[in-house]
């Protein structure tokens, strides 16, 4: 139980660590620095604790529960291999935090950045002890994004910037390929358990789908071990501040991809398709990151192809897959974040003491920093593979298996040459690096005068040199058997033990060995010279570069593309908007119906009534007229679609709809009066648009045409396929027999509105209220055309009457009236739960006796006179419906429970007391302020435009005077 | 059976004079409006429509009623004093805006000593 | 009472409205009531000056009078529409200047006008007070200058000046 | 024999105010000018009310009385707008 | 008694504030706030008190915890009755978690940019409570109706050039869907007789043959109505910039104004289109996966094609529009139960998600001067003699470490949005994309097709994002902009909200299991609202009882 | 009768999203009245035809369904006519705010060739 928590803990406490980090000041240089070292060192202690466990072969285990219904849990498992991993990560990590409190400078937040090391470092290591696969991705992703994050440090530099963004798509890109491959392992395997999946190998293998799995999976593992062809986004990512680049993209981020492979070989390994992809591409990256190393100029892009060009190699010992193969694998990895860490720390300490990592302009330096040069000329040998250090050692293995391993297929036999190649570019670029930094004339003109660096700014580097040489001499007493146990956890118990020596006799990959120092060395001699005056590639290659081509890519891909594509797809215009929106109406009922739409057998019609047709065909002609008017001839259209509305009218009266026909006429006037108020501040249209005589526009005319008049087509059938239909037993009746008796009204209509279904009046007034407030609002911001602020040309004209004289006789009429509505209104709203009204006739009839008014004569005329506050009535009125409807709870009833008798009063007699007449005020008030709300709230836009011009003059008048 | 059918023959034969007459008045208004060359002109043609043909519409319509009601039903007058109250001012400012229209634009359908707005100090004009 | 029922005579034909929509009752004769009184409050609010009636005898006359001519001119402008084209008609404006200023009194008149098949209301000017009516037929201006100027207006002075 | 005097009576009356509906309509349609449009509308509807009055009665209901007395009552509002934006270019000022 | 009632409190709390408010003065905003407030909170307390109650039963009309409201105590169908079920009080969570950080928002300054900013709010919160509740069709209508209007104010919410251009639009477009709505509507009532919904399920199974084609069409043509709101292609043109104009705090309301059309088509198509639909099964759902797919890749290339932030969240509500949609298409032709968990899940993650990533455009595109900039860019030059636009000092404190601040919870909207770990954006795609890929009775060529762009649509999001990021926080040097606590606060709100989502994963996605098999479960449904008592029917002793 | 109102409806539909179709507001806000008289004519008919019967009922007796006119359709018209005629104020009110912002009545707040 303890080793479990323990374990818990190692998982937690990077993250834990950074959130703590996050809370220091900026300032907080040397408690930062001691915080993290000490929580990796804290780490390592328990791994330490971990280790007789390890050695044993025991699998340590631990787990949150996440979501296991989904079977993503954050399940973790200690291994050998992941024991190895982490204790590299960690204690890498230790070194990189010391070197960083020198590296970074005083304008850095060190707590900030450690913050994101640790987290980073959290996220690392869950990846290495992830025990279900799920969580293994959901690491992944976190170093994605946290190595964008560090990348990205400096942000102020462009080349942070996009090498951040680089790094970020390319390894999510792949991250979301591996969830997929993770997702469909899991679904095959039946499980996301890791050690499920490792165990299910050959039903992998065997399942349809292990071609997009492997795919998928290599797409993953190979974008974050920067394997060719996605390989360009490291040396992007040497914008980071070298701490990071030591840090992860040498020893530990990058070793991701390249631990998948070895992690997943027992399970996706061992087949053709797998030994050609991983073995092939991790040759070709081998072969080309080397070339490339050799070229370049600055020092961490040398060392950033280095290491691309090393994991190429772990990634073909891995295609490989045989045990030893692994085993040189893994051992390759510590080995080359050793010695690469230790080099990026020296180039970073060379960056840092001169200014410069241009090594065209750096020469000499020996002199001037002899320990440095000392340590680094040892990992530079180290890297190269000369004997004694630990890059030997490995790379002697991977020789071995290149010369030994066989399945008989073309690669395999190409493998001891390419292998060769390959070492021989690494002595090269290795010799180049030393030879060019440390060696030659001392450099006068660099940024800074070089010397040696802090001293604890030396000893990570010294303490990793110190390794490369210890491992180097004495393998087996150092990692041999750690590695050993490493490489059984991954491929299984029965692995023999690799006993590592330096010696093995005089054979072939010692040969090779040779041969590559001695041609790398001959290679570099020879083309020193033409190598620093040239470009920063090998011959033609040097042109096609993998940065340039994904910017191209990525540009087309995601800009240019998208934008084209919207641009075909998509528009900004309402026009096609709305024509789509008809069209897919269209379609869906055409398709719907298609094949289907049957009358009824026996037609349900009515006789024929000519003054019926008689008034259709003006109706109908209205409303074509108003179709064809509207553009030019805005007045007429208003007229028309008046005319067409009244005939519209007199079909619900006629179809015995009085309530329709009332309510139509009414919203009728206010619509009317509504469209007029607009009216006043549209553009004149005196004379034809020229462009509508164009071809374009009369296609686009006929167009709309067609599509109107299959509309209008569609929708006529279907309304006669449905009218000539016998009537369906619907709802209507329940409601007819109920109304009386139930409801307590004879008019159903108006009692379906505030009893059987006033939940849809309550909303409906809620709607008016809102629009009113809308309305309301945005026309205080209101702003006319320019050209609409002057007074109308009726209003300017020499010979023009004025508005009194105008509505002197008229207006006394129109205030008779006011009354006469009111009583109206107050008739509609009582009769209404019997006969035909009701609150909303009521309401709008009185809205209409305040129109008048304002008609009759103007606005300031009217509010000296009658104050409406409408947006009260409103709110009144809102209230007031919903306080009745609450009532009815205090009865125990639901909400708008309705209530209806006869009260007695003397001398009267039975006098209808229903609640729903209560209601039905609340939607009158609500009706009344809204409707008067938005008149008066449009009309006062006119107002505001004669004040102005009022004002202009005035303050014109006093400017002569 | 058609509820018409229960109506008396003494009162069927004015409700159906009063409803051919209102009928056949705005017929004929709707006819001239048509058929009328000058906006003036046609001004007058609705208010045979407004003033006798509402009115014996009313008439025909409270007869007919009050016998089915067996009580005096008089709501339709509130129809006919509302037509005669609100129709003179429709034709009111419909008039007087198409006056106005006119002499701005020196209209033909306008007499020439109407093209000037008489003037407090103009004598009246006489046609 | 003046502050209740501000304008009386529109109270009165308020509530027979009321009561020409609704059934004659107890009921409906009191809520009539308390809406009229509404109405006259909100009449009141716009027009505070209570329009007066100073002869009441006048009104049947002018009914009367009104109601003969309407059937008259109904007549006439119906033949005149029904021959149009054939009967040589021509319209006519005339100008009649007016001496009544009272508003209601005009809106009388308009009604009045407007009521008579066969002319209409063109223009009103306040300053000049000059009337001027559309004549369907111009052979009956002189006739219908003469009912305006000489049996309408001076009726309408007796009832509201 | 009432029954069917009545029912010619309402029936031609039908017929004739649809009719004059038709006539003015073609006013609405024709113009020439907005006055006569406007004009053409308000008999429109009056025409309308009292087709509703007449088919109140040929139906023996009473139901079509309160749509015929919003027309009669404020059919005019939307005339008496567009007759003052026509003088005066704007409804409300 | 009081919990009884408690079903109908999420429509009636803001529509008796918003009304209330309208009594008040206009300056009187503090007052309005605070009132906003305690309103907002209580529907979330409600709503998580219905969501206890939907998960457990309540004790009315008890159907696998569904509760139903017979309002004006009308038995069903003719009255109009509320339904809570697991889906409805989800929704409704949702809506008040969402609507307390926006409200809060507003506060610090766009509440001030025009008058009844508040009362439109709550209305809005009326529209789109009731539309979750209810049970009937046309009712549904009038809640749709609400809730745009609001939206129309809020979207007009301090006017300007923009916001009444796309404002227009959106009008215009939504006036005609409405219309579409109508016809639906009433085509449905014209063939089967019926508005309610739990009838109509039980109507359509024995409808006669040649009715059928008819209801068909009814409920293809309502669907346009519902695929406009919900943001399908190719209705959506209008959203990105509709969406874009409108002022933050509203923005992020629109965020879950988008699920309410994938609400609707989600619940009735379960109901009539599911496995008890008859021969109507499975009617319209290849259309549907196919609209879902459109709508995301339209939006994963609209990510990818915007220029500004506001436009990008746009596109992303439009992603997780067309994959709700998608997976409701798979869901309704035969997928199981499994999908329609995730969907729902992944849902509630993208809608705060983006409604987070709206409060958070305006300050970060604030370049200086806090509010007082903002009133000037907006405010017009004429006709400002009205009382709304006088000067109120800014409300609450500006925060300290603003790019950090912000740029954090920038960061973690685009993880969430981008579904990468650990936000609930991967759970859900996990929980979607499993089952789809195990489903085997579905076409494989969409299922896989749908997969690719589950994962593509998060990695355009990465991508876009990370541009507009980089842009904004690391290649900009402009001062630090003066961000108040009031305006990061409701982020860091939603963030966290999404955080307790994401460790709450396995409670959540058992919730939304429990309820995507009630949504397939449409007896239940059917009978409770048939089997609800009337008040006035139930026992004396019973009523005794409680 | 049932054809006339049929024709009728498709006729107001077709005037109604030509004008819908159209580039200027004021075009779209007359397309829109037109369709919602169409609308409601159309939700009018769902409930058949029924002349001279309006659903209004005796005071107390038995009530037979089928001599009234169906009287859901008329609430769900009533209800609709309120709405659209609230929405269409305030697309007027955000044509002319519109007209005023952008100086312009094209829908798209700019005229084509722009
Ligand atoms: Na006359
Ligand atoms: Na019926």
């Amino acid at each position: 139980m303890a080793e479990h928590n323990l374990f818990l803990l190692l998982a937690c406490l990077p993250f834990a660590t950074s959130l703590i980090l996050l809370t220091l000041s900026p300032n907080a240089r040397g408690a930062s620095t001691w915080l993290s070292g000490l929580s990796l060192v804290a780490g390592l202690a328990i791994l330490a604790g971990f280790l007789p466990g390890i050695r044993e072969g025991d699998v340590l285990r631990a787990s949150l529960e996440w979501v296991p219904s989904l079977g993503m849990n954050l399940a973790f498992r200690l291994d050998g291999f992941a024991w190895l991993f982490t204790t590299l990560v960690l204690s890498i990590g230790v070194l990189v935090v010391i070197y960083a409190r020198y590296y970074m400078s005083a304008k850095d937040s060190l707590p900030r950045f450690y913050a994101l090391l640790m987290a980073f470092t959290g996220a690392m290591q869950g990846i290495l002890i992830s025990g279900n696969v799920l969580g293994m991705v959901v690491f992944w992703e976190l170093t994605s994004f946290m190595s964008f994050l560090l990348i990205g440090f400096w942000h102020q530099g462009a080349a942070a910037r996009d090498g951040a963004r680089t790094a970020l798509i390319i390894t999510a890109l792949g991250g979301l390929c591996l969830l997929t491959a993770m997702l469909m392992l899991g679904h095959v395997a039946g499980s996301h358990d890791l050690g499920v999946i490792l165990r299910s190998g050959d039903a992998i293998r065997a399942h349809p789908w292990y071609g997009a799995i492997l795919a998928l999976f290599l797409l993953g593992a190979f974008t974050k071990s920067a394997q060719f062809p996605f390989h360009f986004w490291l040396p992007g990512a040497m914008a980071a501040p070298t701490p990071v680049s030591a840090f992860l993209h040498s020893a530990t981020m990058v070793k991701a991809g390249v631990f998948l492979l070895v992690r997943f070989s027992p399970a996706l390994g061992g087949t053709e398709a797998w030994f050609f992809t991983v073995t092939g591409i991790g040759m070709v990256t081998l072969i080309l990151g080397a070339a490339v190393a050799l070229y370049r100029h600055d020092l961490k892009g040398l060392l950033a192809y280095s290491t691309i060009s090393h994991l190429g190699l772990i990634t073909a010992l891995a295609g490989i897959g045989g045990p030893v193969a692994i085993l040189a694998a893994i051992f390759h990895i510590c080995n080359h974040a050793v010695f690469k860490a230790s080099l990026f720390m020296a180039a970073g300490i060379i960056d840092h003491e001169t200014g410069t990592r241009d090594m065209r302009r750096l020469s000499g330096l020996f002199k001037p920093m002899p320990i440095t040069a000392t340590l680094a000329i040892v990992a530079a040998a180290a890297m190269a593979g000369v004997p004694l250090l630990n890059g030997f050692l490995s790379k002697e293995m991977f020789l071995a298996e290149a010369v030994y391993w066989h399945n008989g297929t073309w690669l395999d036999n190409a493998l001891p040459y390419l292998a060769i190649v390959g070492s021989t570019l690494s002595v090269a670029y290795s010799l180049r690096f030393i030879a060019t930094v440390f060696f030659g004339p001392q450099a006068t003109n660099l940024p800074k005068t070089p010397h040696e660096p802090p001293a604890w700014m030396r000893r990570p580097v010294e303490l990793l040199v110190f390794i490369c040489l210890v491992v180097g001499i004495l393998p087996a007493l150092t990692l041999g058997a750690i590695v050993n146990i490493a490489a059984r956890s991954v491929v299984g118990p029965d692995l023999a033990y690799y006993k590592i020596a330096i010696w093995h006799g005089v054979n072939a990959p010692l040969m090779l060995s040779l041969i590559a120092l001695a041609v790398g060395t001959l290679i570099y001699a020879l083309s020193a010279k033409a190598i620093a005056t040239g470009p920063e590639g090998p011959f033609l290659l040097h042109r096609i570069r993998g940065q340039r081509i994904y910017d191209w890519l990525l540009f087309r891909l995601t800009w240019r593309l998208p934008r084209l594509a919207l641009g075909l797809v998509s528009t900004e215009s309402l026009q096609p908007q709305l024509r789509l929106l008809v069209l897919t109406a269209l379609a869906v009922a055409v398709a719907s119906l298609w094949g289907g739409l049957s009358f009824a057998p026996e037609l349900r019609l009515h006789a024929f009534n000519p003054a019926f047709a008689l008034l259709w065909t003006v109706g109908a002609a209205c409303a074509i007229g108003a179709a064809w008017q509207a553009k030019y001839h805005r007045f007429a259209a208003l007229v028309l679609l008046g005319g067409a509305g009244v005939v519209t009218c007199l079909t619900f009266a006629w179809f015995s709809s009085p309530d329709l026909a009332v309510t139509q006429l009414l919203v009728e006037v206010v619509t009317t009066a509504l469209l007029l108020l607009g009216l006043r501040w549209l553009p004149k249209r005196r004379s034809e648009i020229p462009e509508d005589k164009l071809l374009p526009a009369k296609i686009r005319r006929s167009r709309d045409l067609v599509i109107a008049v299959v509309g209008g087509l569609g929708i006529a059938s279907i309304a006669f396929a449905v009218m000539s239909r016998p009537v369906v037993s619907n709802v209507g009746d329940w409601f007819l027999g109920n109304a009386y008796y139930e409801g307590g009204g004879t008019n159903v209509v108006n009692v379906i509105l505030v009893d059987f279904r006033a939940f849809d009046t309550f909303g409906e007034i809620a709607v008016l209220a809102i629009v009113g407030l809308t309305v309301y609002a945005l026309l205080r911001r209101f702003r006319p055309a320019p050209e609409s602020i002057e007074a109308p040309d009726q209003q300017t004209m020499a010979d023009s009457p004025s508005v009194d004289d105008y509505l002197f006789v008229p207006s006394v009429i129109m205030v008779w009236m006011f009354p006469i509505l009111i009583m109206l209104s107050g008739y509609f709203f009582f009769r209404g739960h019997d006969l035909p009204g009701g609150g909303f006739a009521a309401g709008v009839t009185l809205a209409i006796g305040f129109l008048i008014q304002y008609i009759a004569s103007n606005v300031r005329w009217v509010e000296a006179r009658i104050t409406v506050l409408p947006i009260r009535w409103m709110g009144f009125g809102l209230l007031g419906a919903v306080t009745t409807g609450m009532g009815a709870w205090v009865f125990g009833y639901p909400f708008l429970t309705a209530h209806a008798r006869y009260v007695n009063i003397p001398l009267v007699g039975q006098v209808p007391a229903a609640t729903a007449l209560l209601f039905d005020i609340g939607v009158f008030a609500t009706v009344v302020g809204a409707v008067v709300l938005m008149l008066v709230a449009i009309a006062h836009q006119s107002l505001r435009a004669s004040r102005r011009r009022e004002q202009e003059e005035l303050a014109a008048r006093k400017e002569a005077a | 059976m058609s509820p018409l059918d229960s109506i008396p023959l003494f009162l069927a034969i004015p409700v159906a004079f009063f409803v051919f007459l209102g009928a056949t008045l705005t017929l004929i208004g709707a006819l001239g409006f048509a058929r009328l060359n000058s906006f003036y002109d046609r001004l007058h043609a609705p208010t045979l429509a407004t003033s006798w043909g509402t009115a014996s519409v009313m008439i025909a319509s409270s007869l007919m009623f009050s016998f089915i009601d067996g009580r005096a039903i008089i709501h339709e007058f509130v129809i006919g004093a509302c037509i005669i109250l609100t129709t003179p001012v429709t034709l009111m400012m419909l008039g007087r805006a198409a006056l106005m229209r006119d002499r701005a634009e020196r209209s033909d359908a306008l007499p020439e000593e109407m093209h000037i707005r008489p003037r407090p100090q103009d004598p009246p004009a006489q046609t | 009472m003046s502050r209740l029922f501000p304008h009386p005579v529109l109270a009165v034909s308020l509530i027979f409205m009321w009561l020409m929509l609704t059934r004659f009752s107890l009921g409906y004769l009191i809520l009539g009531t308390v809406l009229s009184l509404v109405a006259g409050w909100a009449y009141s609010a716009l027009h505070s000056a209570r329009p007066r009636i100073r002869r009441w005898s006048t009104i049947p006359r002018l009914g009367v009078t009104l109601f003969l001519d309407i059937i008259r001119s109904n007549i006439a402008t119906t033949r005149l529409l029904l021959t149009e084209g054939r009967n040589g008609r021509q319209s006519a404006f005339i100008q009649i200047p007016l001496t009544v200023t009272n508003a209601n009194a005009l809106a009388v008149l308009s009604i009045i006008v407007t009521a008579t098949p066969g002319t209409a209301w063109v223009e009103y000017q306040t300053d000049t007070g000059i009337l001027i009516v559309h004549i369907f037929d111009g052979a009956e201006a002189e006739h219908y200058h003469e009912v305006i100027s000489n049996i309408y207006e001076p009726m309408l002075m007796e009832i509201f000046e | 024999m009432s029954g069917m005097i009545l029912t010619i009576a309402l029936g031609y009356a039908q017929i004739a105010l649809a009719l004059a509906g038709c006539l003015v309509g073609t006013r609405i349609l024709r113009g020439p000018r907005a006055q006569d449009r406007v004009l053409a509308l308000d008999s429109l509807y009056v025409s309308v009310m009292l087709l509703f009055l007449v088919t109140g009665m040929q139906l023996g209901t009473a139901f079509f009385f309160e749509a015929a007395m919003v027309i009669s009552i404020m059919g005019f509002v939307s005339s008496v707008a567009l007759a003052k934006f026509l003088f005066r270019g704007e409804v409300i000022e | 008694m009081i919990s009884e009632h408690l079903i109908i409190a999420p429509i009636l709390i803001p529509f008796v504030v918003g009304a209330l408010m309208l009594l008040y003065d206009d300056r009187q905003r503090g007052a309005k706030f605070w009132l906003s407030l305690a309103s907002t909170a209580a529907q979330l307390l409600i709503a998580v008190e219905l969501v206890v109650r939907a998960k457990i039963g309540g004790d009315i009309g008890d159907a696998e915890g569904m509760s139903f409201y017979l309002l004006g105590d009308w038995p069903a169908p003719f009255g109009i009755v509320l339904v809570l079920d697991r889906l409805a009080a989800m929704m409704l969570v949702l809506t008040a978690l969402l609507a307390i950080p926006s409200l809060v928002y507003a506060r610090a300054g766009w509440g001030r940019q025009g008058p009844h900013y508040y009362s439109l709010f709550q209305f809005l919160l009326v529209g789109l409570n009731g539309a979750f509740l209810t049970g009937d069709l046309f009712n549904l209508f009038v809640f749709f109706e609400i809730l745009l209007a609001a939206s129309y104010g809020l979207l007009l919410h301090g006017s300007g050039q923009l916001r009444v251009r796309a404002g227009l639009h959106y009008i215009a477009i939504n006036l005609a869907a409405s219309l579409l709505f109508l016809i639906g509507v009433s085509l449905i009532y014209g063939t089967t007789g019926t508005l309610n919904m739990a009838h109509l399920a039980n109507l359509v199974a024995s409808m006669p043959g040649e009715d059928r084609p008819l209801l068909h069409a009814a409920i293809a043509i309502l669907a346009v109505a519902f695929l406009v709101k919900a943001g399908s292609w190719p209705l959506n043109f209008w959203l990105p910039t509709a969406y874009m104009a409108a002022a933050a705090p509203v923005g992020a309301m629109f965020a879950i104004m988008t699920k309410v059309g994938v609400y609707a088509i989600l619940r009735l198509s379960m109901l009539v289109f599911g496995e008890t639909g008859g021969a109507s099964a499975g009617f319209g759902s290849g259309i549907l996966i196919m609209l879902g797919m459109f709508t995301v890749l339209f939006g994963l290339l609209g990510i990818l094609a915007s220029q500004g932030l506001g436009r990008m969240a746009a596109h992303s509500v439009l992603i997780s529009s067309g994959t709700v949609l998608g997976i409701t298409g798979f869901a309704l032709a035969g997928g199981g139960q499994a999908m329609l968990s995730g969907a729902l899940y992944y849902m509630i993650g993208s809608v705060l998600a983006t409604g987070a990533l709206f409060l958070l455009i305006e300050p970060m595109n604030r370049e200086d001067g806090g509010i007082a900039a903002m009133l000037a860019l907006t405010a017009d030059a004429y006709g400002i003699d009205d009382a709304d636009m006088e000067e109120e000092p800014d409300v609450g404190l500006a925060i300290p470490a603003t790019m950090a601040v912000l740029g954090g919870c920038f960061a973690l909207c685009v993880l969430m949005l981008a579904g990468l770990p650990p936000l609930p954006g991967f759970v859900g795609k996990i929980a979607m994309i499993q089952p789809l890929i195990a489903q085997t009775a579905l076409p494989a060529g969409l299922a896989w097709g749908f997969v690719a762009l589950l994962i593509l649509s998060g990695l355009a999001t990465l991508i876009g994002m990370a541009r507009i990021g980089i842009q904004t926080f690391w290649a900009n040097d402009v001062p630090l902009p003066r961000v108040l606590a009031l305006e990061i606060a409701p982020v860091i709100a939603i963030l966290l909200i999404l955080g307790t989502i994401s460790f709450k994963a396995e409670v959540m996605l058992r919730y939304t299991g429990g309820t995507a098999h009630a949504l397939h479960d449409t007896a239940a449904y059917a009978y409770g609202v048939f089997a609800t008592p009337r008040a006035a029917d139930r026992p004396a002793d019973e009523e005794a009882q409680q | 009768m049932e054809i006339i109102l049929s024709a009728a409806i498709g006729i107001l539909s077709a005037s109604g999203i030509w004008l819908l179709l159209r580039p200027r507001s004021f075009q779209v806000i007359i397309g829109l009245c037109l369709l919602s008289y169409a609308v409601n004519l159309f939700i009018f008919s769902m409930g058949r035809l029924t002349p001279g019967a309006p659903p209004i009922m005796p005071k107390g007796g038995f009530v037979d369904p089928t001599l009234y006119a169906d009287p859901v359709p008329q609430a769900l018209v009533l209800t609709a006519i309120v709405i659209s005629f609230a929405t269409t104020a305030l697309f007027l009110v955000v044509m002319i705010a519109s007209r005023g912002l952008t100086g312009t009545d094209h829908v798209d707040g700019k005229e084509r060739s722009q």
